[in-house]
């Protein structure tokens, strides 16, 4: 009886097993990043604020860190609280590498959103995440500087997440979040990697 | 020597069918870990050239004929076959619309279907091809009571398939066949397919019928060939039918 | 026999394709840059100073571009301050850039236009796929020609069948 | 009266009747086991048209052999009817040449039905406004016509290769006779469901039955859609049966290079309709599940995509065109050498060619759809391939003239048939490239210029070789000829008259005749033109009738002829006329070429020496 093709059959099979082998290899392996990413990185602007527990904060105190910035105000019914929702669910999704991050949020809103306001806005979300206030003028600039438009009553164009890097460089920013899934994915390759 | 051939063909039936079976659940786990369709044609068309190859005989139909006489039983034979392999070929061309459509209509998305379900009635389509398979064999070796006995296990897998998608998948599935795209290539789908493996099962019941009856003979047994050819034709359709739709591509919403 | 007339239609085929599929190239690459052509890079420079003359309510660059799907857009930004388009952030003096993965018509906010709108124009793209299948299309029949048409011309065995339909 | 209950048609009839309302009543019952609103006129009427086809072949009695052998009993092969006399024309034969003069017969039949529907309407747009017809009745009768001569022309092609193909090849009888029977008496059934399609309220879609408007047409639709299935399925078992046959059965000393090149057409067509058709069935069957079970398959709000059942159905019905022509131009090519007393040019070259168009027609749908939203680079391709069957087409036609070319022609009425063939065939191939052509097509589709190339092609390809073939083999069916004089006038009618039609119908196209609409704009002023295609019209059907008359008179009381009339070498014609039950008593030899006509001493066949 002629077995010839039986064999050739088999062959095949073991070949297409290791092409797929190789495959998944190759694809879990390659990582896309899923921000905008900012070539080269530009340093991130320092700034000096006032946190929810009304102590100053600044930029350069979170070297070592990554961190997530956000533009948004508490009266903001959409994006701002979707935007910190994503981040809070990144934040809990990182475990225990999420001390290597910090989320914070600028207010847009200087007028309504004292400290308090906003320490009770975070609250819902983390406790670790902070909240920034400060003058309208001092805010207008660093808006100016990380190029939020923001119109009165505090409502901005696009509300961007940026990521700043240990080393305080913008490396990359993210358009108006729609899941927490791409950002974590990041962080965790970048906190993975070095 | 019939003994020495009959256990040779028997054997690389069974070897045949352990490559199809090996092919199936490699096809399977595929679809659940590398999401590339390429394996997923790929594979149905090594099971197919087997099948075509080691249970459907193709090759028988460019022997040479023996004898020249038109009116002969041998000559008629190789005609038969001829003209049953020209009605599969027409045939395979409404399952080929069928797919081609399904692939234009749903792409690489696929209905949302009962994966556990899917894989038991391959198998089980796959199981009664193999019974099919040694039917023909001890057919040709005359060995009637076993031949009765195997197609009888071909007709009863057979009617089983039907009970498992005619009867539970289409209760099972979460649409109906008004309901969405998905919905409706799905019921087209296996409706063709599902007409057909009852054809199929009418054909080898009038065959288990006339051969308890003792009609067949080694030498003289064309129904028993055909009937099963047919059959080996619904499981290779069923191949193709199987990953597209339960294996390729990402589910529908 | 029945060998020989298989290679003779498979070497034939293989012929029509090639040809077909180098006509089709050919006229690929001289349709040149129009909307049906494979994705590219594109680059777009905010010059300096444009936020000064924006300002003044005139525009530096055109109101809208177009692209195929698949093509990447890179932003420049040689402004001393920072611009968004749409889903990007361009710190002055670095750059952003992003893919179009789908056709359609956008409007995207941006930083350095009066209108402060940049319009995005994304149509499908030439695929290779759609042009190997143009190639299959019109190679098919020619290589079938050929092939039949061979079997009279260079007969491989006057005896015997030279297209047998089974 | 016996003896007419006797008659397999009459039982037939009675049996679909029957099944019909049996068909209906079940689904009534159903319904009402089921808890569903009892009277569903739609899905009734499609059960019960299905199941009338079925109880209409077990009342013929197609299917006794096949139940008695499913039964285990024994049936003989080759059953000696002729004690049945002219009743065996009317019941299940199983001799290829009865079957073959059944198909014709309905054929006849179905294209008188489809002209007359012609002849109705083109009387209606003899004049602006609607006279006589509202816009449902026009677009009933219009669709009709060209689907009822459609399956008339598939019918035909049938009948010929039935009663040809066996003959020709030096065979007994047809592979599966049996098969052979069904298929015809399925054909039977299809054409009158089809036709019921009038008195269940018609429909509007044309021939193409394009959805969306086919989902919401009246149940005419269904009838149509199920017709045409059936008939499908006819064609695909025929096909099968002939493919078989000239694989297996072929005289020895038949190599493929000594077939008749009207054998090498049926191959090719059988090629196509055994494959292709499946695929029409398939797409108008996805619209009847869509009207009965609301699968969106050609529904974008489901979903569906309406331009899928374009690709479908256009991947039949292009290869179908040839499937309607090919044969035709086998004919002409079978008889051309006859009355030029030479051999045919370039045998060989034909012979492929008629293979090539068949393959290469499979690839090349997509003209019909370059106004319908395909991918724009890949109307390219489909403008390329379609213009490449102009190759081997042009073959052909260097083969006829080269065959002409200095022959001792005699004008008997099938050659002026042929010579008008060939000449209309000439006027469709040369309107073709302009409809294959991208650029002047957008401006020409579905204008009455298409039309006109559809007719020349179809009268061309198919009417007249067809009428030629009749007047030619008459005598070897019936052992009489048909009368020359009617036979001219019918030709001196009928060619000039179509030519006529088809030239203008080109012109109105192009000065924007739209098809299949019901009235024009009088300000476009080709009323008068109108008027000129309606006359013509008329003087065909003329020929037709004179045609049919000379055909009645001659089966009784036509010029006996039994011997070798066009002194052919083919070995029909070396036998006495009508052809014995099973074709030849002593079985010949291919011993030559077959078309060496006016060569010395040469010789096709030789007849074994009978002891």
């Amino acid at each position: 009886m002629n077995r010839k093709y039986l064999v050739v059959a088999m062959a095949l099979l073991l070949v297409i097993v290791m092409v797929a082998l190789v495959y998944a290899y190759v694809t879990s392996n390659s990582n896309t990043f899923h921000g905008s990413l900012i070539s080269p990185p530009k340093p991130a602007a320092d700034f000096a604020l006032t946190n929810q527990t009304r102590s100053t904060v600044h930029l350069s105190d979170f070297r070592g860190k990554y961190v997530l910035l956000f533009f948004g105000f508490t009266n903001c019914t959409e994006e701002c609280p979707l935007t910190m929702g994503f981040l809070k669910q990144m934040h809990d999704r990182l475990g225990s590498q999420a001390d290597m991050t910090q989320v914070m949020m600028i207010t847009t809103d200087p007028t309504k959103d004292t400290p308090q306001v906003l320490g009770s806005f975070l609250s819902h979300f983390d406790p670790s995440f902070i909240g920034l206030t400060s003058s309208f003028n001092v805010l207008q600039n660093i808006w100016a500087e990380y190029g939020v438009t923001v119109l009165d009553n505090g409502e901005t164009h696009t509300s961007y997440v940026y990521l700043i890097d240990p080393q305080g460089n913008l490396i990359a920013t993210y358009p108006l979040l729609e899941n927490a899934d791409g950002i974590t994915a990041d962080l965790k390759y970048l906190l993975s990697g070095k | 020597m019939e003994q020495q051939h009959k256990s040779s063909a028997l054997l690389l039936g069974l070897l045949v069918f352990g490559a199809l079976a090996i092919l199936t659940a490699v096809e399977f786990v595929f679809a659940l870990t590398i999401k590339l369709w390429q394996f997923l044609v790929l594979i149905p068309l090594i099971k197919a050239g087997l099948v075509l190859y080691y249970y459907m005989h193709i090759s028988r139909l460019f022997e040479t004929d023996l004898d020249s006489d038109h009116e002969s039983y041998a000559y008629k034979l190789l005609t038969n076959r001829i003209g049953l392999w020209l009605f599969l070929l027409s045939d395979a061309f409404i399952f080929g619309g069928l797919l081609l459509s399904r692939i234009n209509l749903l792409g690489l998305t696929r209905p949302d279907l009962n994966q556990v379900l899917g894989l038991a009635v391959t198998s089980i389509l796959l199981i009664s091809s193999f019974f099919a398979n040694r039917a023909e064999i001890l057919m040709e070796c005359g060995e009637r009571k076993q031949f009765i006995m195997n197609i009888a296990v071909t007709i009863g897998l057979g009617i089983l398939f039907l009970v498992g998608v005619v009867g539970v998948e289409w209760r099972l599935a979460p649409f109906g066949p008004a309901d969405s795209i998905q919905g409706a290539v799905f019921y087209v789908m296996t409706g063709f397919h599902a007409f057909h493996v009852l054809t199929g099962v009418i054909f080898l019941a009038i065959v288990l019928r006339n051969g308890s009856r003792g009609l067949y003979s080694a030498e003289k047994h064309w129904a028993v060939e055909a009937s099963v050819v047919y059959w080996h034709f619904v499981d290779v359709v069923w191949f193709f039918f199987y990953p597209a739709l339960y294996l390729i591509g990402t589910l529908a919403k | 026999m029945r060998k020989a007339i298989l290679l003779r239609m498979l070497l034939c085929l293989a012929i029509g394709i090639l040809l077909a599929a180098g006509g089709s190239e050919l006229a690929f690459r001289l349709q040149g840059n129009t909307s049906s052509r494979g994705p590219q890079t594109i680059e777009l420079v905010i010059p300096a100073g444009t936020t000064v003359i924006v300002a003044q309510g005139e525009s530096v660059l055109p109101a809208s571009q177009n692209f195929v799907v698949g093509d990447t857009l890179l932003v420049h930004n040689q402004d001393s301050v920072t611009h968004t388009l749409g889903p990007l952030v361009i710190p002055s003096g670095s750059s952003a850039s992003m893919k179009f993965d789908q056709a359609g018509n956008l409007d995207y906010t941006c930083s350095f236009q009066p209108s402060q709108y940049y319009g995005i124009d994304i149509q499908p793209a030439l695929s290779l796929a759609t042009r190997l299948e143009a190639s299959l299309v019109a190679g098919i029949p020619l290589g079938i020609m050929l092939g039949v048409y061979s079997l009279v011309v260079f007969q491989l065995n006057p005896k015997r069948k030279p297209t047998n339909p089974d | 009266m016996r003896k007419f209950f006797s008659l397999g048609l009459v039982r037939g009839l009675i049996w679909q009747i029957l099944g019909t309302a049996i068909g209906i009543g079940l689904l009534t019952a159903i319904r009402q086991l089921l808890g569903l609103a009892a009277w569903k006129p739609e899905p009734a009427i499609v059960f019960g048209a299905l199941l009338g086809a079925l109880f209409f072949l077990y009342g013929v009695g197609v299917l006794n052999n096949w139940i008695r052998v499913a039964a285990g009993e024994e049936i003989q092969e080759h059953i000696d009817e002729s004690r049945l006399g002219w009743r065996r024309y009317f019941g299940a034969s199983l001799d290829h040449k009865v079957i073959g003069i059944q198909y014709l017969t309905l054929s006849l039949i179905l294209m008188v039905v489809g002209g007359t529907f012609a002849l109705i309407f083109r009387t209606e747009l003899a004049n602006t406004g609607m006279q006589f017809l509202t816009l449902m009745e026009y677009n009933t009768l219009m669709s009709l016509h060209g689907i009822v001569m459609i399956v008339g022309i598939l019918i035909g092609v049938a009948a010929f290769m039935n009663y040809l193909v066996p003959m020709l090849i030096g065979a007994r009888d047809m592979s599966f006779p049996r098969l052979n029977a069904f298929a015809f008496w399925l054909a039977v059934p299809a054409g009158i469901i089809l036709l019921s399609s009038l008195i269940l309220g018609g429909f509007d879609t044309g021939w193409t039955g394009y959805p969306p408007l086919s989902v919401r047409a009246p149940i005419g639709m269904q009838m149509f859609f199920l017709g045409i299935s059936l008939a499908g399925f006819s064609t695909i078992l025929g096909s099968l049966n002939i493919i078989v046959t000239i694989i297996r059965q072929r005289a020895p000393g038949m190599t493929p290079f000594r077939m008749p090149i009207f054998v090498w057409a049926s191959i090719a067509t059988s090629i196509i309709s055994l494959t292709a058709t499946q695929l029409i069935g398939l797409s108008f069957q996805m619209v009847m599940f869509q009207r009965l079970f609301g699968m969106g398959f050609f529904d974008p709000g489901k979903g569906g995509n309406p331009i899928l059942f374009q690709h479908l159905f256009w991947f039949y019905s292009h290869p179908a065109v040839y499937v309607f022509v090919l044969p035709g131009l086998g004919l002409i090519s079978e008889m051309l050498p006859v009355f030029a007393r030479k051999p045919l040019f370039g045998y060989k070259w034909v012979a492929i060619s008629s293979i090539a168009i068949a393959l290469i027609g499979f690839l090349v749908w997509g003209h019909h759809m370059f106004a319908s939203g395909m991918a724009e680079y890949l109307r390219v391709p489909f403008m390329y391939s379609t213009l490449l069957v102009a190759v081997p087409t042009g073959v052909k036609f260097f083969s006829w003239l080269g065959t002409l070319w200095r022959g001792k022609i005699t004008y008997e009425t099938p050659m002026l048939f042929l010579l008008a063939g060939i000449v209309v065939f000439l006027l469709g191939g040369l309107t073709g490239p302009p409809n294959a052509t991208i650029s002047t097509d957008l401006h020409l589709t579905d204008t009455y210029f298409i039309v006109g190339h559809f007719h020349d092609t179809m009268f061309g390809g198919y009417v007249f070789p067809f009428f030629a073939a009749i007047y030619y083999w008459f005598p070897k069916m019936t052992g009489r000829r048909l009368n020359e004089k009617l036979g001219k006038l019918h030709f001196w009618l009928m060619a000039p008259a179509f030519i006529v039609l088809s030239l203008v119908m080109m012109r109105v196209g192009m000065l924007g005749m739209r098809r299949r609409i019901a009235d024009y704009d009088p300000a476009l002023n080709f009323v008068i033109e109108h008027k000129i295609m309606t006359v013509a019209a008329f003087i065909i059907a003329l020929g037709v009738l004179v045609f049919l008359i000379n055909a009645f008179w001659c089966i009784r009381k036509g010029e006996v002829a039994t011997g070798n009339l066009w002194n052919s070498r083919s070995p029909e014609w070396q036998v006495p006329s009508p052809m014995p039950i099973h074709n030849y008593e002593t079985p010949f030899e291919v011993v030559g070429e077959p078309y060496d006509y006016g060569l010395p001493g040469s010789v096709y066949v030789k007849f074994k020496e009978s002891e």
